[in-house]
């Protein structure tokens, strides 16, 4: 017992000098974002760059958005937590990088928001944003933020190309109109990843109308083993182009292997499967870093959910892999997206798909009362649904003819 | 005869019979220290000062309240766990399932938060979760005493299996019947009725484990039931002689270390995440496996060494923010330190003889 | 009949990890010392491996990097750190004869951090990520065999689409039964796993058995954890990718009762049920539920041997006891 | 004469913790001689060949062959050297075959089975044995299994063998026949030692015999020139006149009906076969027979903690009532107030908790006692007090882990808790197993003194001389039978002899 006496007594020693050394971190007069006050701002991610796809671009974005704010003489200081769960570590995460003086707190996933809602409460003076959440807009907090890009828009561009590179296969004689199927490995049946593969799938269908897809869901947005699987099961049941929305290459490089083409999401794939990826599209998250650290600075806010598309150039292609696309695949890109900034493609035009046969006439996008099914805000109008619309996250969840999905278990 | 000692080994063992308290516990805090030395290694190889590093992770973990709040989050589930342990190893049954028991518990926890929040008065609910957790956690401590039991089942290995048989099932309610916004695998918060009150800036679960250290230190020293988990430990055929059902007791001490386990998930559920996720018990069962062996079993050393790891782990986190040190720098330091530790009980428990110099024989001892 | 072939090919995939992860781990248990320390050798090596094939071609330069050397530099820098890890645990649990078990978990949280802190690291001073080039990629996952032999309908893909790792394993497997059944070193091994007092009586160096096996097991298993990287994780660090596999390699060991031949099927079944849902729909079983399939099946698998009490059919008889000559 | 010499052992000592297990020992083992190594229990003897074996290395001292001094750091050592000992567990790999046993350890043995074989066949037709060389060991008897350490240890060209208590396990037949090869060996020009109490048997088949007493060398005579009396006072220092009191309690009475009683073990085999005796108060009834007849299955059975398959125990009140105890757990035979005490074999590993003190030894018994979920630690602690008092055990404290008192305290602390419980029956197995004469006598005192306050005291020995001076009458247990039972004033050891190893005993002996 003694010891144990001694041991504490040495303990509470150490952690007294260290609160005589701890500096208080003073925010001088100047204003913020100055050389001598620089703006401190956390980011933490799900993953670490290492995927090559989601936390990397998130990295890309926020090193883009730095460059352009030195640029400006603005100087902001990133505090970068990797690797976080979506559990209590995330609040711990959120909790230290307020603690370490940033202003600002970007969390990069969709699990992150719980936890970052029950610690904004107690930093009122910092802003919390979500990304790609959908609970900041219409909760009682002012310091909370969302954010998304109507990355559906990048999704039909990709699609269209897809869908020309299977005409240009059916018309080489490889395969029959009959046998133009995509596969899609998707993370979890939910509405972020429904809606960007129905918007692809739409894409497809534009072009090659005998276009069928089948989805595989693999149950975790990181997992890398488990989305080559799932993109080795699908090229085994026929799919000849593959794409995704989970964070690894690995769908990307199972394409490759099994002699199929892909089209990515976060980061050029080019790189990893040059043989089989086409084109990718990704947000660019430097936009919206940008827009809101400069607001900030400015004194202004955004408002709490934020949402830009193609047409401001948050959503973004990747370069064409012109060594294996259709011919004309770069004309016909810049055309469909010039008509996407323009208005005058709807993707979700309810006149190109139907629901078990009928057209949609009705579908809600926002939830309102908790019990997680939307209830609020007609979203069908004008002939065709408007996503992201009333809220920056996606809410397209309807099944449409022609996708089929291959384990809707969850 | 100094011949015939050329052909003595230079080096020996025999077991010890005793040694001064004071000389052990020099020797497990010469330990740490050696610990703390090694683990300035990886700082050292990745180019960063050491000693600044150490700094961070005091400052990190300690130097804030606030931080010193979320260290003692830390260090509340490793505590409570490694207590639960210590009744089953000291009756020499290798439960390595307190992971399991912890998911257990939440999971039974969980279940009254989601769907009786609405029904009961917020303390009302919260014993509820309190009692079902614990029956819970006891039950799937239960399952492999029974065959320990029954037929002599290897408890490791079963204990080890059942951890991830309940967090897959954990997995396939996130995704499954308890999912929140559908697709999303998660579960939804729990309303505030199902979260554990605070006490001093920290869910009062810490109280919870504090009774609990005092709970255990009189349950094995001074009751029935320990003095049956003592002879057990020693020897299962003197329980026999003494007439003992060691069945009985096993299932009985696995049932209560399954229980307490099945207590720290509700406190993690109720006090910490405020929700359930297959990763609820985030390794905590096995790190306090560590805590409790490295305590001997005392239920006061394993509030020392659960503080320790917290501050570790804590300031680890830390680290990677201010010097760009990846934060799983935390596992090695730990592990360098439980290498430490577990050596050092080496020089407690044996002595080495080395060959006399000359004709005279003398015991040198470590 | 080729939904099954196609889930039989990708299950080797994965199989072909956890059967590195499990003979390692068998060749450890029958020397009588239960390494629970597996996961996070299958970290080191994934990370080591990754390393060793990263900085080569690094040195050398992508166009002068050839495929078989990084293969074979992949496979010594994984099995070094394995070595290593297991190195450690046997200092401390043959010569200090500390507690096997609570040594083991401290392993797996050294060696999960020494793993995730090395692969995090080079990508901290890469700069972005580290990955191999394709070039690279594509001599890890490509077959051996030629193409004729895979076209072979039905046994063609089932024997022959596979890399080079898998032959690896396999052969291993083979190479591990031979050893333990009809060689004089692997008797003894298997003897001092079973009766350490026995076999010490008969003149075998117990120590020098249970250091070798130790490490060499370690080595082995952390092989796995390589091949999962430079597989199926696309050659580039995973941060949580391996978290699991370690544990599942130990619910192999068991599954296969100690024996390296069981370990082929049963490393291809157990990667079957992890991917299982992504192929065979049965509606009313979630797909977590195939997950949690092989440790349901490993602990019945358990409870009837204990029940059946078969001699044959049992752990080492000496498993997780340390062994001191003088204890009286 | 000095070639013949195969090891000579100078000045051996060998400590355990604060035990000095040899103390100085000299000994000289001969080529083609059978040395027996002659000492009570605990007095050395396996330590000493422990450590030609290369299991233990002593503290001082040297070992010499052919006038070269020997390091023996291991088994393997030992193997080098030409040395082999069958060790009393017999260190065997249950789930191989008797050849891969064999085999085992062997530098440049190829693991050839047609080779081993023949070998093997040479081996036991050269010494007659017959063993299958691919027969798993857990299929094997023990004398089987004996057989393949002793192949084990001529295959590996031994030419110095110990045996450590080598008939302790074996039926008489079996005992013979390995004596024939004992002797095989010897004319092969072998050097052997047996390590035995048995003086029969040192008459029977050795050449010399050295005695060891209380882990000192007394010293080494030719088995011609002498005598087991002369034996047996080297081996305890003194003639045994053993002059144990032995009063008469006048109002004897059944208190324990044993009939039928039939136990088998976990493999099929049979322990006790329809044991049937009456024990009565006011007498103590001794149990003799080799070691292994089932003495330690009658006592077990009896309180509860082995099975029984056949039979009835009946425990007779002081009302003459009868109470069935079979199917009674030891909890439930203590509840139903049967006083039984017992003190088993396996002190440390049965009887006692070695960790705990004094007081939690005590406790054993009464842990159960008082209400409420807490110990009672005052009456134990008193208990413990008086036990340390009135048999003087040597201890510093009541809280003094027994692990580390001298084996005679243990016995002490263990035979002090059984009688305070005042049983009606009290069971001791080998009570004075390594202890020495003072120690003995103190506990046959003890059991003298339980008898005549009427308590019925069954009494498991191994030395026919205490059992014939200190019992009323003796049951003899030979195979898991009754063999007979005696009055212990009349019977002479000559009698109990042959019984042990005959079932009938006298009848069937007279028949041969």
């Amino acid at each position: 017992m003694k010891k144990i006496t001694v041991t504490l007594m040495v303990m509470l020693l150490a952690i007294g000098m260290v609160f005589a050394n701890a500096q208080t971190e003073q925010a001088s007069a100047a204003a913020l974002g100055s050389a001598e006050a620089p703006l401190k701002v956390g980011l933490i991610c799900i993953g670490d760059e290492n995927d090559q796809g989601y936390t990397y671009n998130f990295m890309r974005g926020q090193r883009e958005a730095q460059a352009k704010l030195e640029a400006e003489g603005y100087n902001v200081e990133w505090v970068v937590k990797f690797n976080t769960g979506e559990d209590s570590t995330c609040s711990d995460a959120n909790i230290e990088t307020a603690e370490e003086g940033c202003k600002i707190v970007f969390n990069n996933s969709y699990g992150f928001e719980p936890f970052m809602l029950e610690v904004a409460k107690d930093y009122p003076e910092v802003d919390f944003v979500s990304c790609t959440n959908c609970v900041s807009s219409h909760d009682d907090l002012p310091n909370t933020f969302n954010a998304f890009a109507n990355i559906y828009e990048g999704r039909y561009v990709a699609g269209v190309l897809a869908g020309m590179k299977i005409n240009q296969m059916i018309k080489e004689g490889k395969i029959t109109p009959d046998q133009a199927l995509i596969g899609y490995v998707g993370a979890f049946s939910f509405a972020e990843v429904i809606s960007g593969f129905t918007s692809y799938y739409l894409g497809a269908k534009s072009v090659c109308p005998s276009v069928k897809m089948e989805v595989s869901f693999v149950g975790s947005w990181s997992n890398a083993t488990a989305e080559a699987d799932a993109a080795k099961t699908l090229a085994d049941r026929g799919a000849v182009i593959i794409s995704q929305h989970s964070d690894n290459t690995t769908p990307a490089t199972a394409a490759q292997a099994a002699g199929v083409f892909h089209t990515g999401y976060n980061n050029d794939m080019t790189g990893v499967a040059p043989k089989a990826s086409i084109i990718s599209t990704r947000i660019d998250w430097s936009i919206y870093f940008y827009d809101f650290i400069k607001a900030y600075l400015s004194g202004e806010k955004l408002a709490q959910d934020w949402s830009k598309g193609m047409d401001e150039k948050a959503v973004v292609m990747t370069e064409l892999n012109t060594a294996i696309a259709a011919p004309g695949s770069a004309e016909k890109m810049a055309q469909i997206m010039a008509d996407i900034s323009s208005g005058k493609i709807q993707v979700f035009d309810t006149s190109t798909f139907t629901v078990e046969g009928k057209k949609l006439t009705a579908a809600f996008a926002r939830d309102t009362n908790g019990d997680f099914a939307p209830d609020t805000d007609e979203a069908v109008f004008d002939g065709a649904f408007h996503e992201s619309y009333f809220q920056s996250a996606p809410y397209f969840t309807v099944k449409i003819d022609g996708i089929t999905w291959l384990n809707e278990a969850f | 005869m100094s011949s015939e000692t050329v052909n003595i080994p230079f080096v020996r063992l025999a077991k010890r019979e005793s040694m001064d308290p004071r000389k052990v516990w020099a020797i497990r805090i010469g330990s740490i220290v050696i610990a703390i030395l090694l683990g300035m290694l990886p700082m050292f190889i990745t180019g960063n000062n050491p000693f600044k590093a150490y700094q961070i992770i005091i400052s990190g973990a300690l130097g804030k309240p606030i931080y010193i709040k979320q260290t003692i989050k830390i260090a509340i589930p490793l505590l409570g766990c490694a207590l639960a342990i210590a009744p089953c190893f000291k009756m020499r049954f290798w439960n390595i399932g307190a992971e399991g028991q912890i998911t257990a518990g939440a999971i039974a926890a969980s279940y009254f938060a989601l769907n009786w929040y609405d029904k009961v008065p917020s303390f009302v609910l919260l014993a509820i979760m309190f009692i079902a957790a614990t029956i819970a956690g006891g039950i799937w401590g239960l399952i492999p005493a029974f065959f320990k039991a029954k037929w002599n089942t290897n408890e490791t290995l079963f204990t080890l299996m059942m951890n991830y048989i309940i967090i897959g099932i954990v997995s396939w309610l996130q995704g499954g019947p308890w999912e929140g916004r559908k697709g999303s695998q998660i579960i939804p918060m729990f309303n505030d009725s199902a979260r554990l009150p605070v006490v001093f800036g920290i869910h009062c679960g810490w109280i919870i484990v504090l009774v609990l250290v005092i709970l255990m230190h009189i349950y094995m020293n001074y009751t029935k039931h320990g003095y049956e988990i003592a002879v057990i430990g020693d020897s299962e055929n003197t329980a026999r002689y003494a007439g003992m059902n060691v069945g009985r007791i096993m299932m009985r001490t696995m049932f209560l270390s399954g229980g307490i386990c099945g207590i720290i998930g509700f406190i993690v559920v109720t006090g910490a995440n405020h929700t359930l996720y297959n990763g609820v018990a985030n390794g905590v069962g096995f790190t306090s496996i560590t805590v409790a062996w490295l305590s001997q079993l005392n239920a006061f050393a394993m509030i020392l060494i659960s503080i320790m790891l917290a501050i570790l782990t804590k300031g680890s986190n830390t680290l990677q923010t201010k010097l760009k040190v990846p934060a799983s720098i935390s596992d090695i330091v730990i592990g360098i330190l439980l290498f430490c530790m577990l050596s050092c009980e080496f020089f407690i428990n044996y002595k080495l003889i080395f060959r006399p110099r000359k004709t005279e024989i003398k015991e040198a001892s470590v | 009949m080729s939904a099954l072939i196609a889930l039989v090919v990708a299950a080797v995939t994965f199989g072909t990890v956890l059967m590195f992860g499990t003979l390692g781990e068998i060749l450890t248990e029958k020397s009588g010392n239960l390494n629970l320390g597996v996961e996070g050798i299958m970290y080191m090596g994934g990370a080591f491996g990754l390393a060793g094939a990263f900085y080569y071609e690094k040195i050398v330069g992508e166009a002068a990097s050839s495929g078989f050397v990084a293969i074979i530099l992949a496979i010594l820098a994984a099995f070094l750190a394995g070595a290593v890890a297991s190195a450690i645990y046997g200092f401390i649990t043959i010569t200090l004869r500390a507690n096997q078990n609570v040594t083991g978990l401290a392993l797996t949280i050294f060696g999960t951090g020494i793993g995730q802190f090395t692969g995090e690291f080079m990508r901290v001073k890469e700069g972005g990520f580290v990955a191999l080039s394709n070039h690279l990629k594509d001599a890890f996952s490509s077959t051996i065999f030629p193409d004729f032999l895979k076209n072979i309908p039905v046994i063609g893909k089932m024997l022959f689409s596979h890399n080079f790792f898998f032959y690896l394993a396999l052969i291993l497997a083979l190479a591990m039964h031979f050893f333990f059944s009809r060689t004089k070193t692997g008797l003894y091994l298997r003897a001092v796993g079973e009766s350490p007092s026995t076999a010490d009586a008969a003149g075998i160096n117990t120590t020098k058995y249970k250091y070798l096996a130790t490490i060499i097991g370690g080595g082995i298993s952390a092989i796995g954890g390589m091949v999962y990287i430079v597989t199926t994780a696309g050659c580039v660090w995973n941060h949580s990718g391996l978290s699991g596999v370690g544990w599942l390699a130990v619910a192999l060991v068991i599954f296969c009762m100690w024996r390296p031949l069981n370990a082929i099927w049963g490393s291809v079944l157990f990667g079957a049920l992890m991917i299982m849902y992504l192929r065979v729909r049965i509606i009313f079983i979630p797909t977590e539920i195939y997950k949690i399939l092989p440790y349901v099946v490993t602990v019945i698998v358990l409870v009837i041997s204990s029940m059946r009490n078969n001699k044959e059919k049992q752990p080492p008889a000496s498993l997780g006891v340390n062994y001191f000559r003088e204890e009286r | 004469m000095n070639s013949n010499i195969a090891i000579e052992m100078r000045g051996i000592t060998k400590r355990f913790g604060k035990v000095v297990a040899n103390d100085s020992i000299d000994l000289i083992i001969k080529k083609g001689e059978i040395l027996s190594l002659l000492g009570e229990n605990g007095s050395g003897k396996t330590t000493l060949m422990n450590m030609l074996a290369g299991i233990y290395q002593p503290d001082e001292g040297q070992i010499f062959a052919e006038g070269e001094p020997l390091t023996i750091r291991s088994p393997k050592d030992a193997y080098e050297c030409g040395i082999g000992m069958i060790h009393q567990h017999y260190k065997l790999v249950d789930v191989f075959t008797a050849a891969q046993n064999i085999v085992l350890g062997l530098k440049d043995e190829k693991l050839d089975l047609k080779t081993i074989n023949s070998k093997v066949k040479e081996i036991c037709d050269r010494y007659s044995f017959i063993i299958d060389p691919s027969m798993k060991i857990y299929d094997m008897s023990v004398s089987q299994k004996q057989t393949v350490e002793i192949v084990k240890v001529l295959y590996r060209g031994a030419d110095i063998l110990i045996l450590d208590e080598p008939t302790a396990v074996l039926t008489p037949q079996e005992t013979e026949k390995l004596f024939t090869v004992l002797r095989n060996m010897r004319a092969d020009g072998k050097a052997i030692v047996i390590i035995t109490h048995k003086l029969n048997e040192v008459m029977a088949i050795s050449d010399e015999v050295a005695v060891l007493r209380k882990g000192k060398y007394i010293g080494t005579v030719k088995t011609c020139e002498t005598s087991p009396q002369a034996l047996t006072d080297m081996m305890v220092g003194h003639a045994v006149t053993l002059n144990i009191d032995r009063p008469k309690y006048d109002s004897q009475f059944p208190r324990l009906k044993v009939e039928g009683l039939t136990c088998v073990d976990d493999e099929g085999i049979t322990k006790l076969d329809g044991v049937t005796f009456t024990a009565k108060g006011g007498e103590i009834l001794g149990v003799a027979g080799i070691a292994g007849s089932g003495q330690k299955e009658l006592l077990e059975s009896i309180t509860g903690l082995y099975p029984i398959k056949q039979g009835t125990v009946d425990f007779v009140t002081d009302e003459g009532k009868e109470k069935n105890l079979v199917g009674l757990t030891p909890m439930q035979i203590r509840k139903t107030g049967v006083g039984m005490a017992f003190v088993p074999e396996d002190r440390l590993g049965m009887g006692l908790v070695g960790s705990m003190g004094m007081t939690g030894n005590m406790m054993l018994r009464s842990w159960k006692k008082g209400k409420g979920v807490f110990l009672n630690r005052k009456s134990p602690e008193e208990l413990a007090k008086k036990v340390w008092d009135e048999l003087e055990v040597v201890t510093p404290s009541t809280s003094f882990p027994v692990r580390r008192l001298s084996g005679g305290n243990v016995q002490k602390v263990l035979v002090g808790r059984e009688i305070a419980s005042l049983p009606k029956i009290l069971m001791t197995a080998y009570p004075v197993r390594g202890l020495d004469i003072n120690t003995s006598y103190a506990i046959y005192n003890l059991l003298t003194e339980q008898k005549m306050n009427g308590v019925s005291v069954i009494f498991v020995g191994e030395d026919l001389d205490v059992l014939l001076e200190l019992c009323d009458r003796i049951l003899v247990l030979c195979g898991g039978k009754v063999s007979g039972i005696v009055d212990a004033r009349t019977a002479t050891k000559e009698e109990i002899g042959f019984m042990m190893t005959t079932v009938g005993g006298k009848e069937a002996a007279d028949v041969q």
